[in-house]
């Protein structure tokens, strides 16, 4: 359980990151999934460029009614941030299901946005939220929608010698309330399926709402036809779980050891259930 | 009870004892390191691993090592630097017996490499106990609530336990059990930890 | 562990069949095929690099195609090993005419040990489907 | 919370601390991988990625060239190595040569092919990269039903049917039994593999000195005695120059009671190197290639009259024993036998045992070794004839139990208990837990709908191993207490303990019979260098076995200090309290710290007695100890998900006296964890090939500080009669007693679905399946 053997940079600047993976050097954040798998010798990187030490990359603020989140923010920051507790509480809430405390002290959201595993949890509060992620290189830097970047298992939009740079979330308009749902596997705490719902109501009818999935499939989705169903509605119990049950419609489910396609869509709608009537709780 | 060396009764006995009856006892026997020679293995083994320098302060101690950069933070602190208290217990980062503190964070250090760490403040259980050998409240609670038997996990346990007891001084049970998500034990059930973070809570 | 799964390309059955059949294109399509190279009939080595987010392995193995009944259905046993340990594939595959040209249904058996087998069951399947997906995903845009 | 302790006050039976925890929680113990010796060598071993294969060729040119790298042996460079050992017996029972490292074949997946020797565990990691072997892979057999089907792929080819052995086991008159009955219920139940997963695992450092012919090993052992006696057959040398370590030991379980294969590998490389060498076994290997528990299939027929009178219990039991036999494997499921007939009353049994090698890892002894499988087997048929008869599942339990006036009771497996309160206990667990009022609630939550579930399990279990006719290897035990000459007390003890906290309780002990403060006692343990012979740590044996040995050699060294005294004293006769002999006469005292002094200084001897003060026991128990008790789970399963709610979990043990019960409480959550584990989470499953598809942390569900439920606990106390403490031994009641008590209390919760029956481990996907088809 040893790696083999690289060279390892902490550069002192972003530029001088980029130029770095510019040239064929991997990037290094938290590393709570990319080190496992170096000692595994399933990965061998030969040059690692670590992002984490880097100040521009760490901060959480706002600016002109968004928030904007460093990538080498660990998912203690985000779970803490007094900004991001009041503003847009449904990211603090996802990053506190995410492993444990102390993988929770190392782990980055730029490290977990960019390895898109299927079953992180982030992507479906991404989803839920419309965030943007902020890619840069050493030419350029872009941005795309939470629902353009992540793509298939493992996969993003992520183009050679780019970085995630930061991720923008909304200032959530009061009275929308939000709420992260989770079904873990009990051995790696990973979601079997997390659900991150987010609504606001007005006059007693929903006039906004987004679900985000994360781990039923190969990559986090928007459930747009669950919102399609609920949207002008008043919610009730009946409503809801006929809007829930279409969360994995047309979805091909992952199954494992721990879950199978089967119970995983069906787990889906219960959490849905359950995410929505929680968000809807909290938008009264 | 009469106090110790009264009973014997000629001078001069009592300084043979230790050489003639004393042997030492398993958990006595001297694994004192740092070694040389393990220590000059990773600064140089057989030949052409790169290494690079690295500073840390472990304990209030300032260290420099020139180290392979695959080297984990765990074999750094153990092998190396020869703080053997953090404990290896799985290689998929799921069991917590390698919690130490890294600039105030509870981290695993079998998931982060110790050049990671370069400038870092580190605090491993050995730098818990003070110089004077007063125990940290969490050090006291666990063994007032004999919440450790084979004690493997209980270095990682009671860093967690610190990092929990810092952030809520109030948890709840359901909060302690939440916090040390990331820490397996197989002998304690976990019901004498909880009792020991909790009561730590109160004496800290 | 079980494999199953279905995928559509773009073409008659004839022709889907005989894309499969045809080793240029097979080595195109399996994901980091680095060589296919005939060993016998129906049967080819093959050298591959997977790469797959930070996972990456070099393999050596074979593929054999067997039980040809054109164009209706065919066996592939993918067999790999290397450093990183080994895996096996072994499936029947299925083609139906529908709207879209051909529906691809496969079943079978997925097999692998060694290191890789260290990464837990999860990523397994996932890995398993991504290169599957992948492989369809190739030959569909076949011209 | 621990009591502060004046002294005078006695010791045993309080809540004290233990001595052992200073080093513990400020990180300075010494496990085996905390060992480094000069010029100390790391050894990695390659391991089969096959569960069956041929080796046609190893490789090992690439890794030998490696600059660092100091050997690389494989099979066949094994020369004068014994192979590994199997202490068990059993008629006809086929042994295969299970040679430490692989010669021709690989058996399962993990199976040592080669060890590579480096400077250091980089380098010897960066060279095992390098070895390349080529197999030809055949067909595995991990099923142990598919593994005697006809046909089925041979593991050992000489063996085409994959018998180990057939055992039949009678009792009373079967026959008769199952005419006689009213009702008969069977059951297929199956006991699943278990990983043990200490959290430290396994690791062994070595270190040869030719000069002296000598080899001192560190090894994480719960038996270092046995493991040297066995060590230095295997590797040719002599026993008295042999110094076998078990340091701190991170949790055994049962998987360190054994001897393995890297051990005498380990001896052999620093022998044939003259280096020390190190091996540190990784998690994945711990799952791979140290034993797993469990491992049964069994079928259950019991008969019974009308009114719920049990007549009798058939069984069918399939071992499944892995690819060889490690040190109990063949003898774990005997034990289950044993246990059969429970807490209960009747007297005819039979048992047909069949052990089959499959191309997994060999089962052995873990926490419980066959006696969890017994009492779920039990204790499930208890509660399906209960449910047949629809009668309450305790009235059932009250109307066959042992009753207190039947002991010592001889059972038809041929075990004779040996005190109890079986019906006292269970209703204490039912008084507390409020059974009745809880049964009210269950009807309501069913009238609304809800899966609310109570399980009872009365358990026994046969523990303290042993005498020595029914404990391989011996089922003594040892001590020595030796009172230096300053007064103060050493205690070496012949058991092994790794965390159960005998150097507490046994100082309580001392402390009690000598009067001395604990501080001044210190009991050392596992050193072979150190200690006499002992025999370890396994089968809940150290205090109930090691114990009476101490209390032995303390009485013997009272009876000396009393003849110091009657000397010092020039009395008569003395009275030797609270460390301090007194003449009851003058009332003129001398302290344990004086005679100590007078008694190696010897200017004067009393009559007929040698200087010093020493003594030595060894000590047999006459019978086992049987320790019992009720647990009651209370649950609730959620119809949406499947997922289980533990509401309650009471716990009432007799595990006889109590030392401490501080320690005693940490031993029944631990048990019961573990027992938990089984009944909802652990499963190690091979698949067809071979592969242990859950062998990792990231797959094997360990119980977790989120998972557990509140233990609320309470005792009845029938001290034993077998040794003169009165204690029964508590190291696997709670694994025992737990694992029906929640699988009862699911199926409870389910009956109203019409379920009978559901096996372990009862995952949400499992039970959710379940229900939804029984209400689909």
């Amino acid at each position: 359980m040893i790696a083999n053997e690289f060279e390892y940079t902490a550069p002192a600047s972003l530029d001088e990151a980029l130029a770095l993976i510019a040239g064929g050097a991997k990037p290094l954040a938290g590393g709570m999934s990319l080190i496992p798998m170096m000692k595994l010798r399933l990965a061998a990187p030969e040059h690692l460029v670590d992002l984490a030490r880097l100040k521009e990359l760490n901060y959480i603020r706002e600016e002109d009614g968004e928030i904007h989140i460093g990538a080498a923010s660990t998912h203690y920051d985000v779970e803490s941030s007094p900004l991001l507790l009041g503003k847009c509480p449904l990211m603090a809430e996802t990053a506190a299901y995410i492993g444990d405390i102390q993988v929770r002290n190392m782990g980055t959201l730029g490290g977990s946005v960019a390895h898109a595993d299927p079953a992180a949890d982030y992507p479906a509060a991404l989803q839920a939220l419309d965030a943007n992620i902020v890619l840069r290189s050493s030419t350029g830097i872009r941005t795309l929608p939470a629902s353009e970047f992540f793509i298939d298992t493992f996969t993003t939009a992520i183009e050679p010698g780019e970085i995630v740079a930061e991720v923008i979330v909304p200032v959530e308009l009061g009275l929308t309330g939000t709420s992260y749902q989770k079904f873990l596997q009990p051995a790696s705490g990973f979601a079997i399926v997390g659900i991150a719902a987010r609504v606001h109501q007005q006059g007693g009818a929903i006039d906004m709402i987004r679900i985000g999935v994360t781990g039923l499939s190969g990559s986090s989705y928007r459930a747009a036809n669950v919102e399609a169903v609920l949207n002008g509605k008043q919610p009730t119990d009946e409503t809801i779980r006929a809007a829930a049950a279409l969360v994995g419609q047309g979805i091909d489910a992952s199954a494992d050891l721990h879950a199978s396609a089967e119970y995983r869509k069906h787990l889906a709608t219960v959490y849905t259930v359950k995410a929505i009537q929680a968000a809807l709780a909290r938008s009264a | 009870m009469r106090k110790k060396g009264t009973g014997v009764n000629f001078a001069g006995f009592a300084k043979f004892v230790p050489v003639l009856f004393l042997p030492l006892p398993p958990h006595l026997l001297n694994t004192k390191p740092p070694h040389s020679d393990i220590l000059s293995k990773y600064q140089k083994p057989a030949q052409n691993y790169m290494t690079q320098p690295i500073s840390v302060t472990i304990n209030g101690v300032s260290h420099t090592h020139q180290v392979e950069p695959r080297l984990l933070l765990i074999h750094y602190l153990r092998e190396v630097v020869g703080l053997t208290g953090s404990h290896i217990g799985c290689e998929t980062s799921l069991c917590g017996a390698c919690t130490v503190e890294v600039n105030g964070k509870a981290i695993k250090s079998c998931s982060m490499f110790a050049v990671q760490a370069n400038g870092a403040t580190i605090l491993t259980i050995e730098g818990l106990t003070s110089s004077d050998g007063k125990h940290h409240p969490v050090q006291e609670a666990f063994w007032n609530e004999h919440a450790l038997q084979c004690g493997f996990c209980t270095p990682g346990m009671i860093m967690v336990s610190k990092q929990i007891i810092e952030r809520n001084p109030a948890p709840t049970d359901t909060e302690i059990r939440e916090g040390l998500d990331g820490n397996l034990c197989r002998c304690t059930g976990y019901q004498h930890i909880v009792n020991a973070v909790r009561t730590a809570k109160a004496g800290a | 562990m079980k494999i199953a799964g279905n995928a559509t390309l773009p073409f008659p059955p004839e022709r889907a069949y005989d894309l499969m059949q045809d080793p240029a294109v097979i080595a195109k399509a399996i994901p980091g095929c680095e060589k296919l190279e005939k060993t016998g009939d129906n049967e080819y080595s093959l050298k591959m690099k997977m790469v797959l987010a930070s996972l990456s392995g070099a393999f050596d193995g074979k593929v054999r195609l067997t039980e040809p009944d054109r164009p209706n259905s065919f066996r592939m046993v993918v067999e790999g090993s290397g450093k990183i340990g080994f895996m096996k594939g072994d499936g029947l595959l299925k083609l139906t005419p529908n709207d879209a040209g051909t529906e691809v249904s496969y079943e079978g058996e997925a097999q692998i040990g060694g290191t890789m087998a260290a990464v837990g069951n999860r990523m397994i399947d996932m890995t398993a489907r991504m290169l599957i997906k992948r492989f369809f995903d190739k030959l569909a845009a076949e011209k | 919370m621990a009591t502060t302790i004046t002294k005078v006050d006695k010791l045993v039976g309080k809540r004290i601390r233990r001595k052992e925890d200073p080093r513990l929680i400020t990180g300075t113990a010494t496990y085996v991988e905390d060992i480094t010796r000069p010029d100390m060598q790391h050894a990695v071993i390659v391991r089969s990625p096959h569960g069956a294969a041929r080796i046609k060729g190893i490789d090992i040119s690439k890794a030998a060239a490696l600059p660092g790298v100091t050997a690389v042996f494989i099979g066949k460079d094994i020369t004068g190595v014994g192979s590994v050992v199997c202490a068990a017996d059993l008629p006809g029972l086929r042994r295969p040569v299970h040679h430490i490292l692989a010669q021709s074949r690989v058996y399962l997946v993990g199976h040592p092919v080669a060890v590579v020797v480096a400077c250091n565990r980089y380098i010897a990691a960066d060279a095992a990269d390098l070895v390349e072997v080529d197999y030809e892979v055949t067909q595995a057999v991990t099923d142990p039903e598919k593994a005697l089907a006809p046909g089925a792929p041979a593991v050992h080819p000489e063996w085409p049917d994959n018998k180990a052995f057939v055992y039949h086991q009678t009792g009373g008159d079967i026959d008769k039994a199952f005419a006689d009955a009213d009702v008969i219920v069977r059951q297929r139940i199956v006991s699943q593999r278990l990983v043990p997963n200490a959290m430290e695992t396994r690791g062994v450092v070595a270190e040869w000195l030719q000069a002296e012919r000598s080899l001192t090993m560190y090894t994480s052992t719960q038996i270092p005695h046995l493991a040297r006696t066995i060590l230095a057959g295997q590797l040719g040398i002599d026993e008295n120059r042999f110094r076998l370590v078990a340091p701190e030991v991170g949790g055994g379980f049962g998987s360190k009671l054994n001897v393995y294969a890297e051990e005498a590998l380990m001896g052999f490389i620093t022998m044939k190197t003259g280096k020390p060498v190190k091996w540190i076994e990784s998690r994945r290997e711990n799952f791979l290639c140290t034993i797993h528990g469990r491992g049964h299939v069994d079928y259950f027929e019991i008969a019974a009259k009308k009114d719920g009178a049990i007549l009798g219990l058939r069984l069918k039991l399939i071992q499944d024993l892995g690819a060889f036999h490690q040190l109990l494997t063949p003898a774990i499921p005997t034990l289950s036998v044993l246990m059969m007939p429970g807490l209960y009353n009747f007297r005819n049994i039979d048992a047909d045992v069949i052990g089959v090698f499959t191309n997994c890892v060999p089962t052995d002894a873990y926490r419980g070794a066959g006696r969890p499988e017994a009492t779920h087997g039990i204790e499930r048929m208890v509660d399906m004839l209960a449910a047949e008869l629809k009668m309450d599942p305790a009235v059932i339990r009250f109307k066959n139990f042992v009753q207190p006036d039947q002991f010592p009771f001889p059972t038809a497996t041929g075990l004779n208990y040996d005190s109890g309160d079986y019906g006292a206990t269970l209703q204490k667990a039912m008084d507390l837990i409020g059974y009745d009022d809880l049964r009210k609630q269950q009807a309501e939550a069913r009238a609304a709908g809800r899966l609310m579930g109570i399980g009872i399990s009365t358990y026994g279990e046969l523990c303290a191993f042993g005498p020595s006719p029914a404990t391989p290897a011996g089922g003594w035990e040892s001590a020595t207490v030796k009172i230096e000459p300053t007064g103060k007390v050493t205690v070496l003890t012949g058991t092994s303990p790794h965390g159960q906290g005998q150097e507490t309780s046994f100082a309580q002990i001392a402390a009690d019979e000598l009067g001395v403060p604990m501080d001044d006692i210190i009991v050392l343990h596992g050193d072979t260098s150190i200690v006499q012979y002992g025999i370890g740590t396994f089968g809940s044996r150290n205090t109930a076995v090691g114990g009476p040995a101490l209390y032995y050699a303390l009485q013997d060294l009272k009876e000396k200090i009393r003849k110091f005294g009657r000397m010092l004293l020039e009395a008569d006769d003395v009275v030797f309290e609270n460390g301090v002999c007194t003449d009851p006469k003058t009332g003129k005292e001398v302290s344990i710290q004086t005679i100590a002094g007078a008694a190696y200084r010897a200017l004067k001897l009393p009559p007929d007695t040698d200087p010093g003060l020493v003594a030595t026991k060894f000590w047999e128990p006459s019978n086992f100890a049987f320790p019992f008790g009720a647990h009651i789970v209370v649950s609730e399963v959620d119809r949406d998900t499947g997922e289980i709610a533990i509401k309650r979990y009471m716990a009432v043990d007799d595990i006889g006296n109590q030392l401490n019960p501080l320690l005693v409480d940490g031993q029944l959550h631990g048990g019961a964890a573990q027992g938990l584990g089984q009944a909802l989470w652990e499963h190690g499953i091979y698949d067809d090939n071979g592969q242990l598809v859950t062998g990792e942390f990231m797959d094997y569900v360990m119980p977790r500080a989120r998972m557990m439920p509140w233990i609320e606990s309470s005792h009845t106390v029938t001290p034993s009669p077998v040794n003169p403490l009165g204690v029964k031994g508590v190291g696997e009641a709670g694994t025992i007693g737990s694992t029906p008590a929640m699988v009862n209390s699911v199926v409870d919760a389910l009956s109203p679905l019409g379920i009978r029956h559901v096996d372990m481990p009862l995952t949400p996907e499992k039970v959710w399946k379940i229900v939804n088809g029984a209400t689909a």
